[in-house]
């Protein structure tokens, strides 16, 4: 998908406002040649500790800046610390990069930096580079008598294996400006990329500044120095160079990830209040939450466990401020409990759960869409409640939003899914406009008029309206116990079935105010390819290149997962065939063992088939990686075979 | 998604006509409420259940300190002892087993203008509810939690609790319970932030009553161990301890209870004991025969969690738009081509 | 469905060995009418304390200890201690009894027992009497200045009802015999059952000194002679009896109710530890349990909460010992983060969940099918587990000793689905026949062979041999993080592909050892009733009737419902329609705001809409009482309308 | 149903030739160990950090005590310190976030035969897990139990823990924590049936490893409180008390730890301690500066749940089949038409 044209460049000193500007360093060395592209794959890993993360954040945001689309993915190492240059310790940063909106991390990596052939090597063997990317890899190795000989082993065997490796000496260069390179050669590697990428320098320095706003300046003057010093160094010695034309937007972009997009979203819903359990990956939002509600007069609360965090917040949304509370997999398994509750006292509440891989304690980061079916139908007895999968960074942001509102108007439970993919994934979405609307309205103390009653069920919607302590007249002991229009305790079969009936009516009443989901591609076709949460930029990217091969295929993403929107039914009836792809567990029809009386499906395409009676089929995968366009490609072309 | 139109909204389920957000933090005029204005309903508890002295108690001390009922909420988790919320005229939460003590604290962290009891069983807040035990008395907020303890599962049909007596036939210790009992007492007093722990008797109603209100007037979370007799499973249980007054042990100082002439007269068996000397208390608290009634420890100097974390500024719409969009601005890329650098 | 045959009986002292023996207290004085029966429903309702449940279960085992078919239902207040003489405070027992097996709870009851006017109004308004059936009430409350008037005045409204009400003087009867009569009128009031139903008295007297067995002398002798007089004022004073026709069973039965049959089961299987946290109604199994335990040296641990309760399961299961966990609903759901450590470690572990109304606290004593859904899907990520639901008192007793060999023959969590209608209801069946293949095997401490890994994972079948502490040469780690098959941390794409495919591949593999369900019925027609778990003998109960009026209608009752057996496909081909009918949450599509679009189904019909792409109905109720067969047949003939 | 027939077992799953039942429960000959034989692999905890003299301690004590790998588990939950099992060449059992000592607990009810070990963090024992750790020491089962008190969440990335001292700036306060660090000594002194409590610091490795050789002496429930540093997020925070050897307060006795020569040179701050006086016990835990290191109590009279419980009778299938035939007997109506009477 990435169209070439090579052009080269004499002393061309900009290129679309990007190159060196005339400031600072002077005028470009560079005499190379110069590949223009669409858009290209960066990786940039370290051992961890060593501002590989902080190199890729920057350099997606110069990115960014520059008018580019951008997808940041973040490469993280299980462990807190693993071993120096080892092979499952890659630590750092992709950044896909080009002239149109990225929507998702991409295929394999066209180009990357890395700071030891270990780490390198973990990254070879997870299949995550392209076969015969560019490498640009740290030299100092080869000094280094203790592991000279795996080094130079490693870099043979890359460029046998037809790699194009670059050695850059950037211990060696760095420690012209500083004295302990490990700190600051991950500026240098920026300075590197700019040049390669040719990049406005002044921009990656503004980056810089910001990185470490809060230093001291001397600290920042040498960061300036070192990706000066890696600018220069790819013009002087490289002999390759990229440019890839950006389209700036008109309007202003926000880049954050998926966890901090949640916490503004939180900070906008005009919630005060998160109840939280640290558990990655979902904690970072909270961190980053505690940090901004200084600001808005709001509060993170660190609860002794997650059922304890779930039942605070059950507590402080009951007294009139709904709440948030965040988690992964394992917590959102113990709340199960608690929102039962919530669900039965109708109380509004806002779950979120960031999956990570499972089950159990699993693969805490890495992704995995695995939690679907416990949240619908997690907790004992019949607990209805709304279920969301945020798509994008940006839905992420408002969806919290919705969720609050929805949460306070059907007094219901309101989970967001999100996964670690787009908790840790960053891509500029429109800076939102504030509206007064978003904020939670101030706590209701009228009183309550004489009669009414705190489960006034609705009968054709089933809605009721909520009394908050402190409202005269409105006295009455909320129970998770079965109860009546009263919350009189009460074991009477009809008062049962109707208060069920009001409870699980909340959900047909929200239906019917979602509109038709939208379909990508035409409304008929060949092949539907169905989708949840984050790999919607995966999946379309795959079927909008099949579709300019001529394929008939669409796709079809659900953000509403419970209730699942109207309009559905008539969309699957275009389509010859239909198929999930998820990233989660499906036995695979060609094992042995597998038939139709007992093949397991994925949890989306569960749910479809048991309400459509359409046989989609179901394709997912359980790699703890986000999804890759081209592996999506795939499955659809043999789906269609 | 950002645009979901609520159509079926009207009025009936998003609240109508909020008043000021001062009243939900204020309370500026005196009202006088009669016992009566407290009760709801019949309890249903056994005769003889220990758990009536208590909410009897709970409903006098209501109408003495004048508690707006609607400002008023007692928490509680699942047990016989759990249904006294459902027993008073105020706001109530009935909420899980274990729970009660987490759903209290958002309460109070939300509303800090709300008052707040706690109604736990032994089973409650000594076994499933053990580690949010520990922490509310860390946590430190005010409220006042009673521990309603019959040494017994009363709900569920007499099962075992931790405060169960070695060699205690029940349910599921046919041949008599294996452990010795959980003091509750220790265990509070091994707690930092600690701020207030006091135990009674539910036979006596006047310390019940006196205990229950120093409780109420500290600030902090104040712990109660209110020895409650369960009649339907262990009808003989407390039996000794009633018909001896010696086996009850009063504590009083000038910091603490002070025991009336009555009471003095009848529980000869007393001691003078200052609530702030945690040693000593821990070392009463170790005792149980004579049961050590009154108030074992009180610091009002340990802040509590609210109080610390509750932030006065009024949350108006101004407020939360500057913040949010000054957390905007730090990750915004402005169409001129350069972020806008602020360095502070 | 009752056949009645008149006829006048003088001075008839044995019919079919029933009757009032010679022995005792002389020939039966009764001169009046005997109507023949095939089987008829009895309730024995007071204030809880007043001993009806006692009296209703020696009624229960008299009649089966007369050859008849019976049913017993528990009648439960919900609280410990209801107000006495109020309408909620029903305590007391159900008996359905006949000539035929009897296989449920049964429909509305025919003839009633009570102790006061109050309880009796409270059943009268559950819709539970059959209008116009016959009422025996304590007339005692004549005399009660404080309560006579609404004594009387419910009288006379019953009358003029149209029921018909004998008042009885139990109180002053009972009196002669012994001072208190509140703690004899129980036995009295069995006597005069025993007498109106032509029992055997000596047989009565017999399952008295069983039930006092433990007591005194004394306390057995004045029971027993409350037993006659109840019997002989039966015989003095009331102007009919009933004889219902029966045929004594040639082997030896038990009777015990579903949650003795489970505990049984747990002594069968040979499983030496059960840990557990009370909770109604699963908590009467681990008291009788705790009891039988000491006589074959097993241990009820009670745990501080069901979450330590499942880990100490876990631990002792992991140390070679299967472990059962017992709980309800709220403890089921707190227990899900455990479950899946056990489902990831491949622990043998065997839960029971016997469900009451849901969701939160719900209706603890109430019974309901709620938790199937949670129970498949509960637990974050792919948790693959066995779940069977026993139908009958006897598949309690069995299916603890088929879920303790599953589960240590596939290191799988094996879930129990019952329910509080199963837990508290007896009825008889076949004694068992020890099997020393029952038991589990004595714990393996042979040595690991060199090279054996501890998840060896059979690639056709996702088997692995367990490795058990004390097994030199078996030392790994287990743990709930990714693993390899050295049960070694481990994060690799690949591994866990491989290790989530042995785990749910199991599931499959099990699926092949199982046998299609029968069906109850012809197997084709025009509609199919699809029932799970203690529903069963309603539901047959109906479709045979409907079979005998010519319907064509036959039902598939499940009870492996995770995996599904082989064959229902084929099954449901061979008929017209098809519907589920549970004991849980539905919508009914006649609610306004219900379409196709939004319909919530019942747990059942979801998953096999899903599975089998066939249009299955559900029909379902959350009552809180189990499901009458007069009932299901009104929906199986307005669904096949 | 009871007659399924699971005909693709091939030996694969089930076990295989078990051997006699007794080898579970006896150990009759001596081994003889090297340090190798329970290591394995490379620890993935940062340098410096204090779970690796932790390791080096328990690996040490294995070998001097000559456990046999096969019949000795090192149980543990979820964060940094309970990667420890796997570093281990015996069994281990890696579970949950907070839920170490029930899985323990199981294991040595089943197979009191083999020695367990517990390791967690201080948000894993005091925070999600307190419940289960107050019941853990009511229930007193023989095992060591070794808190890895870093007074920081290390796994998620430095989050303030229950024992995070006041002030501390963490990722979830970044204003400083709010409330006062939990005193894990005295909650532990408070609860009944406590029978061994140490604390201990990870920079003396002389003494950390008397004090969990002491320990694992013990026969009851010993928890050791072990001060853990964790270079990683927090590497000054105990650097005041490595580099001044009077923060360190020196407990010894008789019957408790032998200070020898070299450490009572460097470590002057030395006190005398019986541990059997569980009153001065509560008193010096309650001390944090300087901390107090040595043996605080210790009770060796207090029964172990495992042996009140255990059953020592070889449960054979005839032991089974005549319990089971004695319980089918009460329920059984036989086909002569009359319940068998047995009055017992
Ligand atoms: C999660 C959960 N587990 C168990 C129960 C069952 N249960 C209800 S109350 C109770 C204990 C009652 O004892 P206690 O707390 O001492 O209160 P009491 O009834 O004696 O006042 C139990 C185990 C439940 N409702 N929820
Ligand atoms: C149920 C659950 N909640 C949260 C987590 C995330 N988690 C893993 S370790 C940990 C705490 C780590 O701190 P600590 O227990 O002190 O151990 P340390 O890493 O410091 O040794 C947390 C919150 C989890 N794995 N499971
Ligand atoms: S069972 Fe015990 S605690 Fe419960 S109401 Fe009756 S006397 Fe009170
Ligand atoms: S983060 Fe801290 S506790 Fe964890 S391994 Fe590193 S130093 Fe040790
Ligand atoms: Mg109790
Ligand atoms: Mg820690």
């Amino acid at each position: 998908m990435m169209e070439v044209e090579e052009l080269t460049k004499v002393k061309k000193e900009k290129t679309n406002g990007h190159g060196v500007p005339a400031t600072g360093m002077g005028p470009s060395a560079y005499m190379g040649k110069v590949t223009r592209l669409n858009e290209h794959l960066v990786e940039i890993i370290s051992d961890s500790g060593e501002g590989a993360q902080k190199c890729g954040q920057s350099f997606g945001s110069i990115v960014a800046q520059m008018g580019l689309g951008v997808w940041t993915t973040e490469i993280i190492p299980a462990e807190i610390r693993p071993p120096a240059r080892s092979v499952a310790g890659a630590s750092g940063n992709r950044i896909r990069f080009g002239s149109k909106r990225v929507t998702n991390g991409g295929n394999e990596t066209d180009l990357v930096i890395a700071f030891n052939e270990q780490v390198l090597l973990g990254r070879v063997r997870s299949k995550e580079l392209k076969p015969g990317c560019t490498i640009l890899l740290e030299s100092m190795w080869r000094d280094d008598k203790r592991v000279a000989k795996s080094y130079t082993d490693a870099v043979e065997q890359l460029i046998s294996a037809g790699y194009k490796v670059y050695e850059i000496p950037m211990d060696k260069e760095c420690r012209k400006i500083v004295s302990d390179p490990r700190k600051g050669k991950n500026m240098f590697a920026l300075g590197v990329l700019c040049g390669l990428y040719s990049l406005d320098l002044q921009s990656a320095r503004d980056q810089v500044v910001l990185t470490f706003g809060k230093k001291a300046a001397k600290v920042i003057e040498s960061n300036i120095a070192l990706l000066d010093a890696g600018y220069a160094w790819a013009d002087a010695n490289l002999d390759f160079k990229y440019e890839i034309p950006a389209e700036k937007s008109t309007e202003p972009q926000i880049v954050v990830n998926g966890n901090t997009a949640l916490a503004l979203g939180v900070l906008a819903s005009g919630m005060e209040i998160c109840a939280m359990y640290p558990i990655t990956p979902a904690t970072s939002a909270s961190h980053y939450l505690s940090d901004a509600f200084e600001e808005v007069g709001g509060i993170v609360h660190q609860a002794e466990d997650e059922i304890a965090a779930c039942c605070f917040a059950i507590g402080a949304s009951y007294a009139g401020k709904c709440t948030v509370t965040i988690t992964s997999g394992p917590g959102y398994s113990l709340k199960q409990e608690a929102i039962g509750l919530a669900v039965m006292g109708e109380i509004p509440l806002v779950v979120v759960n960031v999956m990570r891989g499972g089950p159990s304690t699993g693969q805490p980061t890495k992704t995995e869409q695995g939690d679907l079916m416990t949240t619908i139908f997690g907790s004992h007895g019949d607990a209805p409640k709304v279920v969301i999968a945020p798509a994008t960074i940006e839905d992420c942001f408002y969806s919290m939003i919705t969720a609050r509102k929805i949460a306070e108007t059907f007094n219901m439970v309101v989970v967001i899914l999100t996964d670690a993919n787009l908790a840790s994934s960053q891509q500029p979405f429109k800076r939102p406009v504030f509206d007064e609307g978003w904020l939670a309205p101030p706590i209701d103390q009228s009183a309550i008029p004489p009669g009414a009653k705190p489960y006034d069920w609705d009968p054709k919607t089933g809605l009721a309206r909520r009394f908050i302590p402190g409202q005269p007249g409105g006295m009455h002991t909320l129970t998770g116990l079965a109860h009546d229009e009263n919350s009189h305790v009460a074991y009477d079969p009809e008062i049962n079935q109707r208060s069920m009936r009001a409870r699980s009516l909340k959900l047909a009443t929200l239906q019917k105010t979602l509109n038709p989901p939208p379909i990508f591609g035409d409304p008929t076709g060949d092949m539907l390819v169905i989708g949840w949460g984050s790999t919607k930029g995966a999946i379309e990217e795959a079927v909008e290149l099949l579709r300019q091969e001529g394929k008939k295929v669409s796709s079809l993403h659900l953000t509403f997962i419970q209730p699942l929107p109207p309009g559905i039914k008539e969309i699957l009836a275009g389509f010859k065939k239909c198929i999930t792809i998820e990233n989660n567990w499906s036995d695979s029809p060609n094992d042995e063992m597998i038939d139709g009386s007992n093949r397991r499906y994925s949890a989306l395409a569960i749910l479809l088939r048991s309400r459509y009676l359409v046989d989609i089929d179901c394709w997912s995968e359980c790699r703890g990686t986000p999804l890759k366009p081209n592996t999506v490609r795939r499955v659809i072309e043999e789906a269609m075979a | 998604m950002n645009n979901i139109s609520l159509n079926v909204l009207n009025g009936n389920g998003a609240a109508t006509e909020p008043l000021n957000v001062n009243d939900c933090l204020l309370q500026l005029y005196e009202e006088h409420y009669e016992l009566e204005d407290y009760q709801k309903g019949v309890p249903r508890w056994c005769t003889g259940c220990g758990d009536n002295a208590i909410l009897t108690a709970v409903q006098r001390l209501c109408r003495d300190e004048a508690l707006p009922p609607e400002k008023t909420v007692f928490v509680s988790g699942i047990g016989c002892s759990s249904r006294l919320p459902h027993y008073m005229n105020t706001y109530g939460f009935h909420s899980l087993h274990g729970r009660a003590l987490p759903v209290a604290e958002g309460i109070r962290l939300a509303r800090p203008d709300l008052k707040v009891f706690v109604n736990m069983g032994d089973g409650d807040c000594c076994s499933i509810g053990a580690a949010h035990w520990i922490h509310a008395i860390r946590y430190n907020m005010n409220m006042t939690a009673m521990l309603h303890d019959n040494n017994i599962y009363g709900l569920t049909k007499k099962q075992a609790s931790p405060t169960s007596p070695i060699g205690l036939k029940t349910n599921t210790t046919p041949r008599g319970s294996y452990l010795d009992a959980l003091n509750p007492l220790t265990v509070t007093l091994g707690v930092s932030n600690v701020s207030f722990v006091a135990q009674v008797v539910d036979w006596i109603p006047k310390l019940l009553y006196q205990t229950i209100q120093a409780a109420y007037h500290h600030k902090g979370f104040a712990f109660i161990r209110v020895i409650q007799r369960c009649p339907e499973w262990l009808p003989t249980h407390m039996e000794a301890y009633m018909q001896d007054p010696t086996r009850v042990l009063l504590l009083h100082h000038e910091n603490g209870l002070h025991v009336d002439d009555e009471l003095a007269k009848r529980y000869t068996k007393m001691q003078e004991h200052d609530p702030s000397d945690i040693n000593r208390a821990r070392e009463i608290a170790s005792g149980s025969d004579p049961i050590p009634v009154g108030i074992l420890y009180r610091n009002d100097e340990v802040p509590c969690y609210e109080d610390v974390r509750f932030d006065s500024r009024l949350r108006t719409t101004s407020l939360v738009k500057n913040g949010l969009e000054a957390e905007f601005d730090k990750f915004t890329i402005w169409p001129d081509g350069h972020a806008h650098v602020s360095r502070n």
